[in-house]
């Protein structure tokens, strides 16, 4: 929707209107505040969208966690925790050069906008490239619900044994291996969805860059940025919150 | 019966109150139809356009008007909500005394077990004037055990048992319907319900029940699953004594207690390790898939008939809708105890 | 929000830096704190702490703090709704059992 | 009275052929799209019904086979409930109405507007898709289990359908939202705005903040279905009652993203036939918004017999009356306008009239569902039909309808028979009360809803109610012949035909593609009728 936005944004008029308005100024919009106003109210709007579309999620996780608790820690003791607090520190750095691109183009910074959204592209790559990364071992493990699902698949065979029951475990095998299919399900689809969102945000930032380098913002017409600036620092927020939920659950 | 009847047959004990609330909420949607209707169309004919000019008079509205009809309705959807409210809580709990049932559901069909050992498909039999308890439960998808002429329903959930109670009235032979969607031959999912007098329900009674009792079905299973060889009376197996423990507070491994009733029998059998009795060792393997629905019901039975003075004694069990299967305590559930 | 010729309020650099910086910081006592056994208070640490940056980047990064009161409006409502789905579905949740066997004892 | 000329240029002769209409950002014309392609699926769902009507005239289930039947009553309710009413009245009376009536040129997005469209339209696909492939059984409710793993039909295209459909909901109630905020012409404060305005601002809202949480259930269905995760399975511990809360989350408020804009329509029609005021505005503005907020606060009362506890079924029972309060309110002060009005009786009107008694017991037959006692017996019957189909086909479409024939001499700029349009609003009535009012009966009696045989003994009360189906199809029928008669041969309509005060009105009709030559400066209070408005629509 972003991406629809963004194009019809940076549409110049098709209407020869008044030399006086801003090239940028659509016909049906009397004045470039009002048309800004609009677009960064429909963006705020559309994030309102986003907030329920992952409460539905959350809840459904909150539950799951009160009634699995166990189960719950011990998945997320799975889960190795260093790729999980890089790419906490990868996004919150993209989001800041996500923030500093959208000043760059207040203060008609053409070059810096440029960079800083190149910088923002870069960050969220890596951050992806991370997470496929942790997709593959998850894959390896046999994490991934389904037919091939087993909890202690790897552990079993690399001869680990995490998942000899720590002490006040009180599940037995089976119950583990249900359970746990339950955070692992949510785990693939919070991170699942949360990773579809960074790709559109990416495919979004490059549409923005193009355009920025091709000197379509000014400090009076640059709310495209601002709105990808809006949406991606929301990606940001969820994955602030994914971050204690899946990977920190009991670490102690 | 000539004409169209208006209403299923009254034949359980609060068939006749549930009429009267839906009686009394007629009565006021029929007063607020006709009332607004004759507003309407007397408006209609009183201020019909008389000239082509004619403009109606200019009126902001009036507060006053606007309280009272926005007060009046609340105090009577208030009446209607506490009523309502009152005969709910009645008929979600079940007196002490019931006769115990199991309800299975299943595509498509219902089965019944009596505590006696009978076994019904699609069909039951009931004493009149006596408090009926039914643990519904079901083997596939949702199902909806409906009694029209008891007024009553509760859906059928796998993996727990849902409780419905009701106190037939009236002999007679009376519809059971599936009311939740469940596929194919959804329609097809229906019985019959006979209320019998109790001497005619006791010949019945004699009549079944060739396998014995679902307690001795049970206590045979409980032995065929060497359940026997750890669960010792002595309390010195392997796994907890199951004698006199229905109905009791047991304190659990993790700190909290839980209540020993069905759907802690339930879900201890079918995931053992879910809610372990403080003091032993989760060795207890899961029967989940290895039981029926029918040999559960029967375990239980058994069990419970190990607790003699709490199957006579204890209050009504409306059994918790407790979260499905392999719910561990909920902290917060655990808390309030 | 004024009109006109860049109306915005654009922040100072420095405001930028020292919000990432402070972000940096919580997530590192988020990781900390999880490793420390705190029972019960674990997952409110957690979450108090991912809501204090989320706070942070809604205030700053999305510039709330200078927008009108129609954004905020819409945040707080985005919230609302959100407790409301929490708190109704958890009634259900946290009353089962409530009606179970009253214990022989009592 | 000087017969009115059709005006040469509008937007319907700016830019000729395919391609005209399908690049267009014209919200008049995103409208048109939109009525053409709600019709389509409207009398598909109809279709279903009949078949659904004509097995249920016998009991023994002898004309089509279960599964034909199943998958009958499914599409009809994802068709008419995802298809037609949700997109019903905002996205062709609103997309069309919303701009002029508040001085625009256009929605805030029109390019979001047109992929709004394309979106219902490649959710059609999906969910056309499904039906060609074989139909899929699950009811439109999609429950779990039975979604998840039982049902061998077409879940995955029919969710996907209605998944994607649901950001086109969602996309038109984000562009309203924005449009009313920010579009609004210069002096036409909130309360000047028309009451069908507010109306649909309240939807949107309900459409922004519910439609992603069903969204998030329907691709949680999905994993499971088709990668075997399992977060409702209660055979991997799973909860299938949290889909229903999920579920219902949305779908419950979504019955007030069908049912509002059509209160906002009656405002209109009532307000207009009776050159008056509506009574208590503020009122009827603030209901819509109180209506869209409690609407929230409520849906667990689909769950009283589905296994949540004694506590919560008491707290939702509870506030579900809170919902009643503010449609009794409307409804008492459309009343209320009607007192001492100028009341004239064209066929919008007509509806209008037809509309309050089908709203009236349609709302008030609700009250046995929000009553925990009489609730459990009545969950899943017939009763639950019949009052939903009150509401949404008596309420919802009695209202499309009547903003259909009053607006539709500004959409086309001629008017319809005046005769058949009386006829039509007649049978509708008719043959609705003849359908449904026995279902009520039905449910009582205890006959459960998506049977396809039942027993013998509510065989009349079934054969009555396809009876009456029969003539309502009729009715439903014949505004589709006088209308399309009317785009050719219909008496040209002039800029206001009823003596409206709205500024929609003001324009030519059909108008112009920008809607207004100036933008409306003086802008009157809402539905203020003097002499001179009246004078000025040159009805005299």
């Amino acid at each position: 929707m972003s991406n629809g936005y963004a194009h019809a944004e940076g549409a110049p008029s098709m209407h020869g209107h008044d030399h006086a308005h801003h090239p940028a100024l659509q016909h049906h919009f009397s004045t470039m505040s009002q048309q800004r106003e609009a677009g960064v109210l429909g963006m705020w709007v559309f994030l309102l969208t986003e907030v329920l579309f992952f409460g539905g999620l959350f809840i459904t996780y909150t539950l799951y966690r009160m009634w699995y608790y166990e189960a719950f820690a011990l998945a997320s003791k799975s889960i190795e925790i260093v790729p999980g607090l890089i790419n906490t520190v990868v996004l919150i750095g993209s989001s800041l050069t996500m923030a500093l691109s959208v000043r760059s183009a207040q203060t008609n910074q053409r070059k810096a906008t440029v960079n800083w959204l190149i910088a923002t592209i870069i960050l969220g790559s890596v951050f992806l490239g991370i997470k496929v990364y942790e997709y593959a071992l998850k894959f390896e493990h046999h994490h991934v619900p389904g037919a091939t699902f087993d909890f202690f698949g790897h552990a079993e065979a690399s001869g680990e044994g995490h998942e000899a029951p720590a002490e006040g475990v009180t599940m037995g095998r089976d119950q583990i291996q249900r359970t746990t299919q339950i955070f692992f399900s949510l785990y693939f689809v919070m991170t699942g969805l949360h990773a579809l969102h960074m790709i559109v945000g990416i495919v979004i930032l490059f549409i923005i860059a193009w355009m920025a380098h091709k000197g379509r913002f000014d400090s009076e017409y640059h709310a495209p940025v601002e709105m990808t600036g809006l949406y991606w620092h929301f990606v940001d927020i969820v994955w602030i919150f994914l971050f204690p939920l899946l990977y920190l659950v009991e670490r102690h | 019966m000539g004409g169209i009847p208006l209403f299923p047959e009254a034949a359980s004990s609060f068939a006749s109150e549930v009429d009267a609330l839906y009686l009394f909420i007629v009565a006021v949607s029929a007063f607020f139809t006709v009332a607004i209707s004759a507003a309407v169309v007397f408006f209609a004919f009183r201020y019909r356009r008389r000239h082509p000019e004619e403009i109606g008079a200019h009126i902001e509205g009036s507060l006053p008007l606007e309280l009272l009809w926005s007060i009046i309705p609340t105090i009577i959807a208030m009446v209607m909500f506490a009523w309502g409210a009152k005969l709910y809580y009645e008929m979600r709990r079940a007196p002490a005394e019931s006769l115990q049932i199991y309800a299975v559901g299943k595509q498509w069909m219902w089965k019944f077990q009596h505590t006696g050992g009978q076994r019904e498909i699609n069909e039951l039999h009931v004493p009149v004037g006596r408090p009926i308890k039914v643990l519904v439960t079901s083997e596939d998808v949702l199902h909806d055990l409906y009694f029209p002429s008891f007024r009553t329903k509760i859906d059928a959930i796998p993996g727990r048992y849902q409780p419905l109670w009701f106190e037939a009235t009236k002999p007679g032979r009376y519809h059971i319907f599936c009311a939740e969607y469940c596929g194919t031959k959804h329609s097809g999912m229906i019985g019959t319900v006979i209320v019998m007098e109790p001497q005619q329900y006791q010949d019945w009674l004699a009549g079944g029940g060739s396998e014995g009792t679902m307690a001795e079905r049970g206590a045979k299973l409980f032995n065929d699953l060497a359940c026997n060889t750890c669960h010792l009376d002595s309390g010195q197996g392997r796994g907890p004594s199951l004698k006199d423990i229905v109905g009791k507070q047991v304190e659990l491994a993790g700190g909290q207690t839980a209540i020993v009733d069905e759907g802690y029998l339930r879900e201890s059998i079918l995931n053992s390790q879910a809610k372990i009795v403080k003091g032993f060792t989760p060795l207890m393997p899961t029967f989940q898939g290895l039981v029926s629905e029918e040999g559960l019901a029967a375990l239980i039975e058994h069990i419970k008939s190990l607790s003699p003075q709490a199957a006579a004694s204890a209050p009504a069990p409306v059994p918790a809708a407790a979260p499905s299967t392999s719910t561990p305590a909920a902290p917060a559930q655990g808390a309030r105890r | 929000m004024s009109s006109g010729h860049s109306g915005v309020h654009v922040s100072p650099l420095s405001t930028y830096l020292s919000i990432f910086a402070a972000l940096m910081v919580l997530s590192a006592i988020t990781v900390g704190a999880a490793f420390v056994n705190l029972g019960a208070f674990n997952p409110i640490v957690a979450l108090a702490i991912a809501g204090v940056k989320a706070t942070l980047v809604i205030l700053f990064f999305m510039h709330v703090k200078y927008s009108s009161r129609l954004t905020k409006l819409t945040v707080v409502l985005s919230l609302f709704f959100v407790a409301i789905l929490f708190a109704e579905t958890l009634m259900d949740y946290a009353t089962r059992g409530w009606l179970n066997y009253t214990p022989m004892g009592q | 009275m000087e017969t009115p000329v059709y005006p040469a240029h509008n937007y319907l002769t700016n830019g000729h052929g395919l391609k005209s209409w399908l690049l267009t950002k014209d919200h008049k014309r995103i409208a048109i799209l939109y009525l053409i392609s709600i019709s389509a699926f409207f009398f598909l769902g109809g279709l279903f019904a009949v078949g659904i009507r004509l097995e249920l005239t016998t009991p023994q289930g002898d004309l089509f086979q279960p599964d034909t039947y199943n998958k009958f009553f499914t599409l009809h309710g994802v068709i008419m409930v995802f298809f037609f009413l949700i997109p019903s009245v905002p996205a062709v009376l609103g997309n069309f109405l919303i701009p002029p009536m508040i001085g625009a040129k256009d929605l805030a997005f029109p390019r979001i507007n047109l992929l709004s469209w394309y979106i219902y339209v490649v959710g059609g696909i999906f969910t056309l898709f499904a039906i060609v492939a074989g139909g899929v059984d699950t009811g439109w409710t999609f429950y779990t289990p039975y979604s998840a793993a039982s049902s061998s039909t077409n879940v995955v295209p029919t969710a996907l359908g209605v998944f994607i459909s649901g950001f086109s909901s969602i996309l038109t109630g984000l562009n309203f939202i924005v449009t009313i905020h920010r579009m609004r012409a210069p002096g036409l404060h909130w309360f000047k705005l028309p009451l069908f305005v507010w109306a649909h601002y309240a939807t949107s809202l309900i459409q922004v903040l519910g439609t992603p949480v069903v969204a998030i259930t329907i691709v949680m269905v999905f994993a499971e279905r088709a990668f075997g995760f399992g977060i409702f399975d209660p055979q991997r511990g799973g909860d299938p009652v949290l889909f229903q809360h999920l579920f219902w989350f949305y779908s419950h408020p979504a019955v007030y993203i069908m049912i509002l804009p059509a209160l906002g329509v009656i405002s209109e029609i009532v307000s207009t036939f009776s050159r008056k005021r509506i009574f208590g505005y503020s009122f009827v503005a603030f209901s819509s918004l109180a209506i869209a907020v409690f609407g929230f606060i409520v849906w667990a009362h689909h769950m009283f017999v589905a296994g949540i506890t004694v506590y919560a079924a008491m707290v939702f029972s509870f506030l579900s009356f809170s919902v009643a309060i503010p449609s009794a309110v409307k409804v008492f002060n459309w009343s209320a306008t009607l007192h001492r009005g100028s009341l004239s009786f064209e066929a919008p009107m007509l509806y209008v009239y037809g509309f309050f008694g089908l709203f009236l017991i349609g709302g008030l037959t609700g009250l046995f569902l929000a009553t925990l006692g009489t609730d459990i017996h009545l969950h899943d019957t017939y009763f639950v039909v019949a009052h939903f189909h009150y509401i949404m086909v008596g309420g919802a479409i009695m209202g499309y309808l009547g903003g259909v024939h009053f607006w539709w001499p500004k959409m086309i700029g001629r008017m319809y028979s005046e005769f058949w349009s009386r006829i039509s609003a007649i049978l509708v009535f008719v043959g609705f009360n003849l359908t449904f009012f026995p279902q009520f009966v039905l449910g009582y009696m205890g006959m459960p809803r998506r049977y396809h045989m039942y027993p013998d003994e509510f065989q009349v009360l079934n054969v009555l109610s396809s009876g009456g189906a029969a003539v309502l199809g009729l009715g439903y029928l014949l505004p589709v012949i006088y209308l399309l008669y009317s785009l050719k041969y219909g008496e040209v309509a002039g800029n206001n035909p009823w003596g409206a005060s709205g500024l929609e009105w003001r324009t030519q009709s059909p108008p112009l593609t920008e809607n207004f030559l100036e933008v409306p400066t003086d802008i009157p209070e809402a539905y203020e009728y003097t002499p001179k408005v009246v004078r000025e629509a040159k009805l005299v």
